[in-house]
């Protein structure tokens, strides 16, 4: 019984993925770009993905952008509304580590440094079918590729 | 559309003791800091210059310019006026022209220069309320943005 | 023109659209195809690649540092060599680069599924293995 | 109560058959509001993704449940419970395999008002109680949009009964036999679809869940097995409403008899009503994906200026017929 | 019987008057659409909205402080990350500025090639912000219809510059790359479907009743309350101000393939989603003259890696109206300073003027009918201040109902 529930759980888990999504100062580039895979073109709600209204629907938080110290705190709060399990995923260079604006004196280094992260989408902005394959990549756990040269295997 | 003539500019430059330059995409007036809102006033009265594009600071070292930029169409009339940083005041032009309100205020806030009358006096418009006091105006030349960002916690 | 009014004037168009094929692109079942000038990933051809550091010059986003990789003998004289390492997460991907590499070492490749779990996982260090 | 009727209750034709049909009609409203915006809706979940919204359920009911500091935790957590008991009672009512109901009563049409009620009730006592900013006016939104759908929806709902002589469902689904009250009374069945939409809260009248305006409405603050429910009860009440608009409307479960053997003809009768039940929702689901949102003020302009005259009016032909 | 409403409208407004000033609202939702985070205080009565505050600065990242520290070229990918909506009007604009220093001509096919981006550029955000309207207007179809006719454009944009939000196309001395061959055929194609689409959205947004009592005669600004705020683009063209940089101050070719400038007279949000379609429509014709005049030749000239010591002012017509650029040189490898006015910027004021009256169900409908830059309820705090009634717009007031906001924030 114990184990049908589990099984039930992760089955659900892994095919309802509710996200709520925040801008933390971003260039709205990204953020266009996480509203177009929900259109009929990408449509992520193929894949169980709905967009949420209130971070305590949300199972999956959606970041993007420069995180400036303004969102910084309300960023945390809404990490905090959100309840668990709950993953973090960060979206576009500039949630990832400042991307061009990284010299700009009015920009974190990344959202990693608030709250933290489970997975990380490069990509400037990253295309609908990028974001898809993240969120896909979250529920199913598909390795991380090996792109950076032989140097870092093992 | 015909466009002011460079004449009647040249004239309000004059009644306001300034300077006129006239270029091929923008004509500028120089005056000194008291008579900068009357000159924006008086170029804003005119009957095509009534759209103010923006407000512009630069940080020059010893002084603060001000440039107002004036659209009509394929020129630029930019109203120039020098704020020394020692005394970085200057009166406003929020109530007699309410679109500057909001460019005044971004250059208070990035720059520094108080604007005597502006809504926002003593409110932060772009920055965080919490940027640092000991820090100077970010647009300023001795602002160093790592430093900012070292003092925001950003790092 | 004055359009008549009309309650549920959508009704109709959706109808329409029920009948027809869903737009909806088969990505991630099927493979997706990008235009010819997509700018994914960025790539490096190890064997090309001199050490010029150009590309670290005109990098906007800052994603390329230059690590001295061994030493090399010009003439009578002893020079650090030098590879680039490229931190690719905060890459924008604009190819500045790759126009300004004079030894057609960096190319943009199609690639755009790049989701990681660990952030280190992007940085491509590939040239600096080959020199060695 | 004999173990044949507890067994009626809880599995088929009471509770878990309309629990099944909730969900069904979730993936139904899901899956062709995604056709008529040119998208295929959820497809991996099951088979053309019918189980979304299984999965949806028993993920948020793995969830860990927030209660917000400023809310009544005791209301919060029996709520939703209550809050489900409204629709859950009421389809026990509804005849489902011919004109016979689960639980019978010569008053039964005045118990489903009731119901809808309650349901609204319990909707705004668990906004209340949750105290969040944007559940607060959610309530406002509700209680106003209320009081002007409460009127016409009751009208609607009494006109048929008036037609039919019998305050009791069955009898109502019976007298329809020779007609259907829908050609009787087609203004009444229409008001009936609108002061649905609006106690479902589903566009146009989606006024006290706007997401855009108000983030989720009254169940803003809600999470975990609270929302699971509270989601369920939804289209739970969907499927209740449906129910009773085939029952008022469109003659029940009735239909042709096809066969004398007692279970043929069982599954014959559920099957009518299976078939007039998605009918029903499936205009529901073609009219809230056809429309905007439209203002409370509006709202309410609308019912008590047009909807509530007209259903007046429908009553009065409906006296003039009998 | 209106009555009645009346009064239930005061009831449902009862509810919000429980919140005191204090009361900000928590991070609440951050909303999907892609709006900015900014945030307004809403100052209302009942459901009414007496005054609104705009507090900018939630995506400030002081990209213009970090311009005087890049090279010329690299500010390009900068400015153009100001914003992905009109991330071409940025490059175009602050190439130009700085080609206008030198001052140095631009071959003509490269000219031409910014014109159709840049016009492909309108049409995309024209329809993405169409959509956003009848998202938050609650009709989500057509919130999907848009966005799924709107990749038709982005796939274009994609083919012709290599990505479909930033392009990073436009540099020094014209374009980077050539247009792909036989791009006409398929624009026509791309571009005759838009066309039809557009006239459907038209008449759709004017006939069907639920949208039309959400738009008409809601968020109102007249002529004179546009001169005094200077708002730009659609904002100030649906007040019957026909103003337009395209045509005023032609940049780009657009003094060969001309616009029409389209003007409106209601000033309302109904008109704006008619203008915008009309924009959509005109410039879909303006790509296809264009690709047909466009002359052949060389797309880029080798352009000097410093600027010459000067300062020009540049303006272009983003989407949204003018965006505006003042750049100066003292003629090293980086800009002495670049000031950068973006069309939200401009509109902020007027937007907030347009709310004012407007009840709170209208607050999201009125705010991206202005912009989508601004289509965010975010961080609306709603609070009442009954004693303040009739307040007027004066400075005065506004500033020291700040002064008077923040002392009791502090207590
Ligand atoms: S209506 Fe739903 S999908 Fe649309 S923005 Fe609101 S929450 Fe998101
Ligand atoms: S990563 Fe690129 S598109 Fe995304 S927010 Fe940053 S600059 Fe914009
Ligand atoms: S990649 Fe090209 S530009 Fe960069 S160091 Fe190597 S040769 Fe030089
Ligand atoms: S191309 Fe010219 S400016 Fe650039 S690194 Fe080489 S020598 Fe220096
Ligand atoms: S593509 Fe652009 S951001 Fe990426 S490494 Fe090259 S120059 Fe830097
Ligand atoms: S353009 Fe101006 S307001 Fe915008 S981020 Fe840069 S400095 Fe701040
Ligand atoms: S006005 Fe809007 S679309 Fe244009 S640059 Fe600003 S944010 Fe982007
Ligand atoms: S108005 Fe423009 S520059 Fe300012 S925050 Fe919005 S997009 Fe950025």
């Amino acid at each position: 019984m114990a184990d049908f529930r589990t099984g039930l759980t992760q089955w659900a888990r892994k095919r309802s993925i509710w996200v709520f999504h925040v801008n933390a100062a971003s260039c709205n580039g990204c953020d266009i770009e996480i509203l177009a895979a929900l259109t009929p073109r990408y449509d992520a709600e193929r894949l169980g993905v709905e967009l949420v209204p209130s971070p305590r629907h949300a199972d999956v938080l959606l970041v993007t952008g420069t995180l400036n110290p303004l969102m910084r705190d309300r960023l945390k709060t809404v990490y905090e509304q959100i309840p668990e399990p709950r993953h973090v995923v960060a979206i576009g260079a500039c949630a990832l580590g400042g991307g061009v604006m990284k010299d700009c004196y009015n920009v974190g280094h990344g959202i990693d440094s608030a709250i933290p992260v489970d997975l990380y989408i490069p990509g400037c902005p990253p295309r609908p079918e990028a974001i898809i394959y993240g969120i896909l990549k979250l529920v199913t756990g598909i390795p991380d590729p090996i792109i950076t040269g032989e140097a870092n295997v093992g | 559309m015909r466009q002011t003539s460079a004449d009647l500019l040249s004239k309000l430059a004059d009644k306001l003791g300034g300077t006129l330059r006239d270029g091929p995409k923008s004509t500028v007036i120089t005056v000194t800091p008291d008579k900068a809102p009357e000159a924006c006033i008086a170029v804003s009265s005119l009957s095509g210059l009534y759209h103010l594009s923006t407000i512009t600071g630069i940080d020059l070292g010893d002084e603060i310019e001000i440039l107002y930029h004036f659209w009509e169409g394929k020129r630029f009339v930019i109203v120039r006026t020098d704020v020394p940083k020692s005394v970085p005041r200057i009166r406003s032009v929020a109530d007699a022209m309410p679109s500057a309100t909001l460019y005044e205020a971004e250059v208070q806030d990035l720059l520094g220069v108080a604007f005597d009358g502006n809504p926002y006096t003593g409110r932060r418009l772009l920055l965080p309320d919490d940027y640092p006091a000991e820090a100077p105006p970010p647009l300023r030349k001795d602002a160093d943005p790592e430093k900012i960002r070292k003092m925001m916690k950003l790092e | 023109m004055v359009a008549r009014k009309k309650l549920g004037g959508a009704l109709g168009e959706m109808f329409k659209t029920a009948m027809q094929r869903p737009v909806t692109e088969s990505y991630p079942f099927g493979r997706k195809v990008v235009a010819e000038r997509f700018r994914g990933r960025l790539d490096i051809d190890p064997v090309k690649c001199t050490g010029c550091s150009i590309c670290e010059i005109v990098c906007p986003a800052g994603v390329i540092t230059m690590v001295p990789v061994g030493m090399k003998t010009i003439g009578s004289r002893q020079v650090e060599v030098k590879r680039p390492s490229f931190e690719l997460y905060t890459c924008i991907s604009c190819g500045q680069c790759v126009d300004d590499c004079r030894f057609g070492a960096l190319t943009l490749t199609h690639d755009f599924e790049l989701a990681v779990f660990h952030k280190e996982s992007l940085v491509m260090k590939k040239a600096l293995v080959v020199d060695k | 109560m004999t173990p044949v009727q507890v067994a009626e209750l809880l599995l088929f034709p009471g509770l878990t058959f309309f629990v099944c049909l909730a969900f069904l009609f979730e993936w139904l409203e899901r899956k062709t509001a995604a056709r008529m915006q040119g998208r295929l809706g959820p497809v991996v979940t099951g088979p053309f993704g019918i189980l979304q919204p299984v999965a949806d359920f028993f993920k948020l009911a793995s969830k860990e449940e927030i209660v917000p500091s400023e809310s009544d935790p005791f209301v919060l957590r029996w709520g939703p419970a209550l809050y489900f008991a409204a629709p859950a009672m009421g389809i026990a009512f509804i005849p489902v395999i011919g004109y016979q109901s689960v639980i019978y009563h010569p008053l039964d049409l005045l118990f489903m008002l009731f119901v809808l009620a309650f349901s609204t009730l319990m909707a705004s006592l668990l906004g209340y109680a949750s105290a969040g900013r944007y559940a607060t006016i959610a309530m406002g939104r509700l209680v106003v949009q209320y009081t002007s759908y409460g009127v016409p929806l009751l009208i609607s709902i009494v006109t048929p009964a008036v037609l039919a002589g019998s305050l009791s469902l069955q009898g109502v689904a019976e007298a329809q036999g020779p007609v259907w009250y829908v050609f009787l009374a087609p203004v009444a069945f229409a008001v009936f679809i609108l002061s649905s939409l609006a106690e479902l809260e589903k566009p146009p009248f989606d006024i006290p869940s706007a997401s855009t305006e108000i983030v989720g409405g009254w169940m803003t603050e809600f999470s975990g097995n609270a929302l699971a429910y509270v989601k369920l009860t939804k289209n739970l009440s969907y499927v209740f409403l449906s129910a009773l608009a085939v029952t008022l409307f469109l003659g029940g479960a009735g239909g042709p008899v096809l066969s004398t053997n007692q279970v043929l003809q069982a599954f014959a009768f559920t099957c009518y009503f299976l078939v007039k039940l998605f009918a029903v929702g499936f205009l529901i689901f073609a009219i809230k994906t056809g429309l905007a949102r439209i203002r409370i003020d509006q709202a309410a302009k609308v019912f008590w200026t047009i909807i509530t005259p007209l259903s007046l009016a429908q009553l009065a032909v409906a006296i003039l017929l009998r | 019987m209106s009555d009645e409403t009346g009064e239930e409208r005061k009831e449902a407004g009862a509810g919000l008057m429980q919140y005191s000033p204090e009361g900000m609202m928590p991070f609440g939702p951050v909303h999907p659409s892609l709006k900015e985070p900014e945030y307004f205080k809403l100052i209302l009565e009942g459901e009414k909205i007496v005054q609104v505050i705009p507090r900018i600065g939630y995506v400030h990242r002081g990209i213009e402080r970090a311009a005087q520290e890049r090279t010329w070229v690299k500010n390009i990918y900068l400015f153009e990350r100001i914003c992905g909506i009109c991330s071409f009007a940025h490059s175009i604009s602050y190439t130009q500025a700085v080609e206008a220093i030198s001052p140095f001509e631009v071959p003509d096919r490269a000219r031409y090639i910014r014109l159709v981006v840049a016009e492909l550029e309108r049409i995309h955000s024209h329809l993405l912000w169409l959509g956003l309207v009848g998202h938050w207007a609650g009709f989500d179809t057509l919130f999907m219809w848009v966005w799924k006719d709107r990749e038709h454009v982005l796939d274009l944009e994609e083919e012709i510059t290599g990505n479909r939000v930033h392009k990073s196309y436009s540099t020094f001395g014209g374009v980077r790359k050539d247009l792909p061959d036989n791009i006409g055929e398929k624009a026509k194609a791309e571009l005759g479907y838009i066309e039809k689409r557009a006239t459907y959205y038209k008449d759709l947004v004017q006939s069907e009743e639920t949208l039309a009592v959400r738009t008409r005669g809601v968020g109102r600004i007249t002529q004179e309350t546009a001169r005094k705020l200077s708002p730009v683009g659609p904002l100030l063209r649906c007040t019957g101000i026909g103003r337009d940089v395209r045509v005023e101050d032609p940049y780009a070719a657009y003094d060969e393939v001309r616009p029409e400038v389209q003007t409106s007279k209601d000033g309302d949000i109904a008109s704006l989603l008619v203008l915008r379609l009309d924009e959509v429509l005109d410039s879909c014709r303006m790509v296809k003259e264009a690709l047909e005049k466009i002359p052949a030749g060389p797309v880029k000239a080798a352009f000097p890696r410093t600027v010459h010591e000067g300062e020009s002012s540049f303006h272009v017509e983003a989407p949204r109206g003018e965006l505006f650029y003042f750049v100066k040189s003292a003629g090293g490898s980086v800009p002495e300073r670049v000031k950068i006015r973006t069309p939200t910027m401009a509109n902020l004021l007027t937007a907030t003027e347009m709310l004012k009256g407007q009840t709170l169900a209208d607050v999201p409908v009125v705010l991206t009918g202005m912009d989508p830059c601004f289509g965010c309820m975010d961080r609306v705090s709603v609070f009442d201040v009954a004693k303040s009634k009739g307040w007027s717009v004066s400075g005065e007031e506004l500033r020291e109902y700040g002064i008077e906001y923040y002392r009791r924030k502090r207590g």
